[in-house]
């Protein structure tokens, strides 16, 4: 049984149509891409997900019980996680506390000081343990990213829903975190991640779904999708010029890639 | 709230419990009225900060009109005292279950707001109560209620009467900082201040926001209620303009802010602090008739200089306060 | 209850609420561009009253003449209380904002109080009236009609006219796009400030040549601005407009037929209640 | 810079809680104890020292004007009496000195009991005067009566106090019950035609509570009441009510609230022409600065609880039978004037009247001791510059029934307005003139 099903889901605001009647499957313990150019309606097709609009038409199917409508707290605690593409710290409470309360919230519905534990094992994992009693807000960037994805984690999902946690990240910081998300996955948590970052979403995911306009345009394994003439003009509009483009992208991350090893290595000896 | 009852005897709330109970006795063992009547104003300040500190300070809701609990509290039970002589005590706890209900339906409206439009319909409820209390006539309308002597005979004449609401209202303002503290220290309290944080987030991160919000205005509420009835029955007399006093809510917000927003010791702080400011801006001859602009101008730096409050601030610069003061 | 009473109440009530409007579009501005809620609103209308009562009486200024002066008076007020007060907390919750205002308010009002006392102030000062009956409409009211008019025209030629004026329509819309764009967003909130505490100067002054006032009286048109606004939709500056004529309309219209200390009750239950059903005000889309 | 912002404003909090000592709140209003040159000089702390009086005055907040008058009357009383020496006290021996401790009370009625429980158990008054309005007198009642000190309720003319069991505030002012019924009695005496009455009232305690006795006065001596409706306080346009009452058609208008909405209700009323035969206002006709709306005071009239111009005199007293105590009103009118630089005001009259009444019960109980002043209060009757003075015994217990009303008309004479007493027509010192005579 699929563990998602999104079924002719359609949303509008005001006149403008955010998504088009988009369906999927997920299936359980896979890693599911959503890509798609700026403005193509793939936050708010987590939005829809989690509960935060509510969909004109179609329904949400999470392992097999309709869960369009419900307010997200209720979505969060039959397990579904996510984290934001703008991250959303807890400002004020400490590193520790923004990750209680995902267990504490979350699908088992965790006492307080069960979720400590949780909370810790869950920022050794994610590597953010010497920042436990910090407050949230002064974490940098790259740390608040993986606070959010400590948050969504504490919270015991079976499925994670991951919105842009690879943007802003430095190339060292980006391998970390895919590196991280490699190991969610093996705990058999299903995940759908939102990436902009082409060649890693290329990488880690099984499956990639591309959105353009609220429209699903593509579905298929990364090369396919990759080689699909509809995906690259809805990119830049011109097939030919994107796909040069996107090549020198890819050069370039290499190459600050490389510079970086060759500088930690020598910072190394 | 049970894993958060254990934590009763911790450090961080014994001395500060431990202060206002010092305080608290000190008129009747010195017999001093004077001191009865100053302590009285402070505990009153300490139990409607320490309310207010739920829903503002735990919540981040900024309840702009909150005295209006106040004053409903104390026309509830005025009103029950005066015309059917119920005794202060259940009249009392029935003023702030009505707080409570009141809350309760007002929230399943107004929490919907948020931000400034919330503060705007707190204002709006306030004085939209306060008219319509000047319009009932069975209220005595603008003229308000005035008790009869005779009625503090029960209580063993009014000497008695008012030492009576004395140590309710001491006891009101342990209750109060107590349940701070176990807010602060629960689940719910993590919840709230979730909420405070970031709506979006926490209700995403599986908190029921309508429900905590809902919870935490009406606990807010209630207490004011029960504050709102002792007072007025040692006032002796109730009127709309004393009760709707939009100027109180304002003082109440200060004293939050002042001592330190969301934390525990800081409305009982800010109270004292309060009181103590205002006292000496009223003696002081260089500011007497100057007061007002003086207190605003403490205020002005205060919000912009120190926006944390003195405790947040001492946390922030003392770390080993952190451990002793909530 | 006859025509002419009806009548005589519908001209008083648009006159009134025009007054009214021209209080509270100065809030309305400073909410749109800034989202402040501008508690120090009331005190500023109430400086407004005294200024033009000092430039009346002590200097012998007509004043229809004043009310330019205090417009400048109130921009630069305004723009200083920016700087002095809002600028280190204007991205801080609403709870700082709210505070921050309030606290100019306090020291306004403190003050005042000190030096005018609380007894009440009315300018001497008359232009006759129209007759018709029973129906007599003061010339200081249609010249305080009027006046709110042409002030909100300005407004809005300056607003969609000028480029500071599309500055600020542009930082209202949108800050973060607009400092990208090269806009100096402080001094755009700044003058925004600026003139919503101008309006609000002149509204008082304006007030203060057809009714008497204390330096307490601020308080009273700041709520009634609070009412207004939500009204005619928070942000809108020709909401407070409509806000205001409508408030007017209730006030004399209404009240003929129900108590008229009912009309508060009235007044702000409508508040809270267009603030949980139609945040937008009653014009605003959905 | 800002740091040190910071830290400066932090330590002067500090210092202050310090300060605090924690548990001793102290004093949180101002002391202004103003003793004589003389009791300052020598440190007593013998009761019999000096007669402590003690009052709270709203010195802020929405009562600051009329407090301020009250205090001006009870401070030239207080200097009028030092100079002479004292309070003879019969059981001393000697006169004894005056002195007084006030604390603002902020026109709220929060602290009223704070102060004057403090005034009572740490200042030791051994009387009290009551604080300006009644709302504020009710809550020190309390105070007073637990602990069964004498207070005199000036500025304070609400009923409703005095029902309450309380033996020992005694009023001065004539109670709102019989605030407005003078206005009522002019009406008829002088205009037998007027036979509908609007009575129009500010939404407040004080004018509410005359309203209310008004209109039960007026149906008595068969008015009718067309009209009976409030305003709320703080109104400043009046167009649609007088459009309601114009609706009405009465003959006479009666009601106000207080001096703001007074003066602006009149002054609309003329702006708009109503055409009536008595326009009775409260408050505001009888304050000086009602002048100010100029044509549209002409011919209103309103009550006063005194005016310069009263007939208070021995004779009156002597035909009474009974005492005449204190200054007469010429003298008053003078001191007060020469202390301050402007005419009285009944405010300023009703603060000189509570000291002159508690010199006079203590001088006839000759001792400093309450109860005993008490009852010469309660026995007393006398006639002063403020009028004759009696207090109730009965259920209203301690309710002024001596003092009455005058009813005052704005009317011109050699281009000036001028205040005229034009009722009780013994001493009128002008005849009333019908409102619209002035179109």
């Amino acid at each position: 049984m699929s563990i998602l099903e999104v079924d002719g889901i359609t949303k509008m605001f005001g006149g403008l149509t955010a998504l088009n009647r988009v369906t999927f499957k997920l299936e359980e313990g896979e890693i599911l891409g959503i890509i798609g150019p700026n403005g193509a309606g793939k936050t708010t097709l987590f939005n829809v997900i989690c509960g935060v609009y509510p969909p004109e038409e179609g329904k949400v199917v999470f392992n097999g019980e309709n869960i369009t409508g419900l307010s997200p707290f209720k979505i969060t605690r039959k397990g579904i996680a996510r984290t934001h593409q703008v991250v959303k710290p807890l400002n004020e409470l400490t590193v520790l506390e923004n990750v209680m309360v995902g267990a504490c919230f979350g699908r088992d519905y965790r006492p307080l000081a069960e979720a400590r534990e949780i909370a810790f094992e869950i920022l050794e994992l994610t590597g953010l343990i010497d920042r436990a009693e910090l407050p949230a807000g002064k974490l940098n960037v790259p740390e608040k990213k993986r606070l959010e994805l400590s948050r969504a984690l504490a919270s015991n999902p079976t499925l994670l829903l991951l919105d842009e946690v690879l943007a802003g990240l430095n190339p060292a910081e980006v391998n970390e975190m895919l590196e991280i998300i490699e190991n969610v996955r093996k705990k058999g948590i299903t995940i759908m991640m939102i990436e902009h970052l082409m060649h890693a979403i290329m990488k880690i995911s099984d499956r990639i779904i591309v959105l353009d306009y609220g429209e699903k345009i593509a579905e298929g394994s990364p090369e396919e999708v990759s080689k699909d003439p509809r995906v690259i003009e809805a990119y830049l509009g011109d097939p030919e010029l994107s796909l040069k483009l996107l090549k020198k992208r890819k050069a370039e991350f290499d190459a600050a890639e490389g510079a970086e090893k060759a500088e930690r290595a020598k910072e190394g000896t | 709230m049970k894993d958060s009852l254990k934590n009763l005897t911790d450090v961080s709330l014994l001395w500060l419990l431990a202060i206002i109970a010092v305080m608290a006795v000190i008129p009747p063992i010195t017999n001093s009225i004077t001191m009865r009547e100053d302590i009285f104003l402070i505990l009153q300040y300490i139990a409607l900060a320490a309310s207010l500190n739920i829903i503002l300070g735990f919540t981040g809701y900024v309840s702009f009109g909150h005295i209006v609990y106040y004053g409903i509290g104390g026309y509830v039970a005025f009103a029950l005292m005066y015309f059917y002589g119920i005794h202060l005590i259940p009249a009392m706890i029935a003023g702030g279950i009505v707080c409570a209900i009141i809350a309760y339906l007002l929230g399943e409206a107004v929490l919907r707001l948020r931000g400034a439009y919330f503060a705007i319909a707190t204002i709006g409820i306030n004085e939209a109560v306060k008219a319509l209390v000047n319009n009932l006539e069975f209220l005595g309308g603008s003229a308000g209620l005035f008790f009869n002597f005779k009625i503090y005979q029960n209580y063993g004449g009014a000497g008695n009467a008012i030492w009576l609401a004395y140590y309710l209202m001491a006891i009101l303002a342990i209750v109060v900082i107590t349940s701070n503290y176990l807010i602060k220290k629960s689940k719910f309290g993590l919840g709230l201040m979730s909420i405070r944080e970031d709506e979006d987030a926490a209700i995403v991160l599986g908190i029921d926001t309508k429900k905590y919000k809902s919870l935490a205005y009406m606990l807010s509420a209630f207490f004011p209620g029960m504050v709102g009835a002792i007072f007025f029955f040692k006032n002796g007399n109730i009127e709309p303009v004393n009760a709707f006093h939009l100027l109180k809510s304002i003082e109440m917000i200060f004293m939050v802010v002042l001592g330190g927003f969301g934390t525990v010791t800081g409305p009982f702080v800010g109270s004292l602090l309060y009181e103590r400011i205002r006292g000496l801006l009223l003696v002081n001859p260089l500011f007497k008739d100057l007061h007002m602009a003086v207190a605003g101008i403490i205020l002005l730096l205060l919000i912009l200089f120190v926006p944390s409050g003195v405790i947040g601030y001492l946390r922030d610069k003392v770390a080993i306060l952190r451990r002793y003061v909530e | 209850m006859n025509a002419e009473v009806l009548i005589d109440s519908i001209i008083s009530g648009l006159l009134l609420g025009l007054v009214y409007g021209l209080a509270a579009i100065g809030l309305n501005l400073i909410w749109g561009v800034m989202k402040v809620i501008n508690l120090s609103h009331g005190a500023f209308i109430a400086l407004g009253m005294f200024s033009i009562w000092i430039l009346y009486t002590s200097f012998g200024i007509f004043p229809y003449i004043g009310i330019i002066m205090i417009l400048g008076l109130g921009l630069v007020l305004g723009i200083i209380t920016y700087f002095g007060a809002l600028h280190r907390v204007i991205d801080a919750p609403e709870l700082s904002t709210l505070l921050a205002t309030f606290s100019v308010s306090l020291i306004i009002i403190g003050f005042g109080t000190f030096i005018f006392k609380t007894n009440p102030k009315a300018l001497d000062f008359s232009l006759g009236g129209i007759e018709a009956g029973s129906i007599v409409i003061l010339g200081t009211k249609v010249a305080t009609g009027v006046i709110s008019i042409i002030f909100t025209v300005l407004l809005y030629a300056f607003l969609y006219k000028t480029r500071p004026g599309k500055a600020i329509r542009a930082v209202s819309m949108n800050r973060t796009a607009a400092e990208l764009m090269g806009i100096n967003s402080s001094l755009i909130l700044a003058l925004s400030f600026g003139i919503g505490i101008a309006l609000a100067m002149v509204a008082g002054a304006l007030i203060a040549t057809i009714f008497p006032f204390t330096i307490l009286s601020g308080g009273g048109y700041e709520l009634k601005s609070f009412v207004i606004c939500v009204l005619g939709g928070l942000g809108s500056p020709i909401g407070a407009l409509v806000g205001g004529i409508t408030l007017g309309l209730i006030e004399s219209v209404v009240t003929l037929g129900i108590q008229t200390s009912f009309v508060p009750v009235l007044e702000f239950a409508l508040l809270v209640a267009i603030l949980v059903l139609k945040p937008s005000g009653l014009l605003g889309g959905k | 810079m800002k740091k040190i912002l910071v830290v400066l404003l932090l330590l002067s909090v500090l210092l202050v809680g310090c300060a605090q000592q924690t548990v001793q709140p102290s004093a949180t209003s101002t002391p202004t104890t103003q003793t004589t040159p003389s009791a300052t000089s020598t440190p007593s702390t013998s009761a019999a020292e000096k007669i402590l009086i003690g009052f709270s005055e709203s010195k802020t907040g929405k009562f600051n004007a009329e407090s301020k008058e009250q205090t001006n009357g009870f401070l030239l009383w207080m200097e009028n009496v030092n100079a002479e020496g004292g309070i003879y006290v019969k059981d001393l021996g000697k006169k004894v000195k005056v002195s007084y401790t006030s604390y603002d009370d902020e026109s709220s009625g929060e602290r009223v009991q704070q102060i004057y429980a403090k005034l009572i158990s740490e200042d030791k008054a051994d009387f009290l005067i009551s604080p300006y309005s009644s709302g504020l007198t009710a809550s020190a009642a309390i105070i007073a009566e637990q602990y069964g000190k004498v207070m005199v309720a000036t500025g304070a003319a609400s009923d409703s106090i005095f029902n309450k069991g309380y033996q020992h505030v005694f009023q001065l002012y004539t109670p709102s019950s019989r605030y407005l019924t003078s206005a009522v009695d002019l009406l008829q005496t002088k205009f037998p035609d007027a036979k509908k009455v609007a009575i129009v009232y500010e939404n407040s305690k004080f004018a509410k509570s005359v309203a209310q006795a008004t209109k039960s006065y007026a149906e008595e001596k068969g008015l009718e009441v067309v009209l009976y409706e409030a305003y709320e306080p703080g109104t400043t346009d009046f167009t649609s009510f007088i459009n309601k009452i114009q609706a009405a058609n009465p003959d006479a208008i009666i009601g106000g609230g207080h001096f703001a909405d007074g003066e602006t209700f009149a002054k609309q009323i003329f702006e708009k022409k109503v055409k009536i035969k008595l326009l009775s206002l409260l408050v505001a006709p009888a304050v000086p600065e009602f002048a100010e709306i100029g044509d549209a005071a002409l011919y209103v009239t309103g009550p006063s609880q005194w005016e310069p111009q009263a007939k208070y005199t021995k004779e009156a007293a002597q035909k009474m039978g009974v005492e005449f105590f204190g200054p007469t009103v010429e003298e008053f009118v003078k001191e007060y004037k020469a202390k301050y630089g402007y005419e009285p005001g009944y405010h300023a009259a009703g603060g000189y009247a509570a000291g002159l009444i508690l010199q006079k019960a203590i001088e006839d109980a000759g001792t400093l001791d309450s109860e005993k002043v008490r009852e010469a209060l309660e026995n007393m009757k006398v006639m002063t510059f403020f009028g004759y003075l009696e207090f109730e015994k009965g259920e209203y217990y301690g309710r002024q029934i001596g003092h009455d009303m005058v009813v005052i008309q704005w009317q011109e004479s050699d281009g000036q307005l001028k205040k005229e007493v034009v009722w009780p027509e013994t001493g009128a010192s002008s005849q009333v003139i019908a409102y619209d005579e002035k179109y």
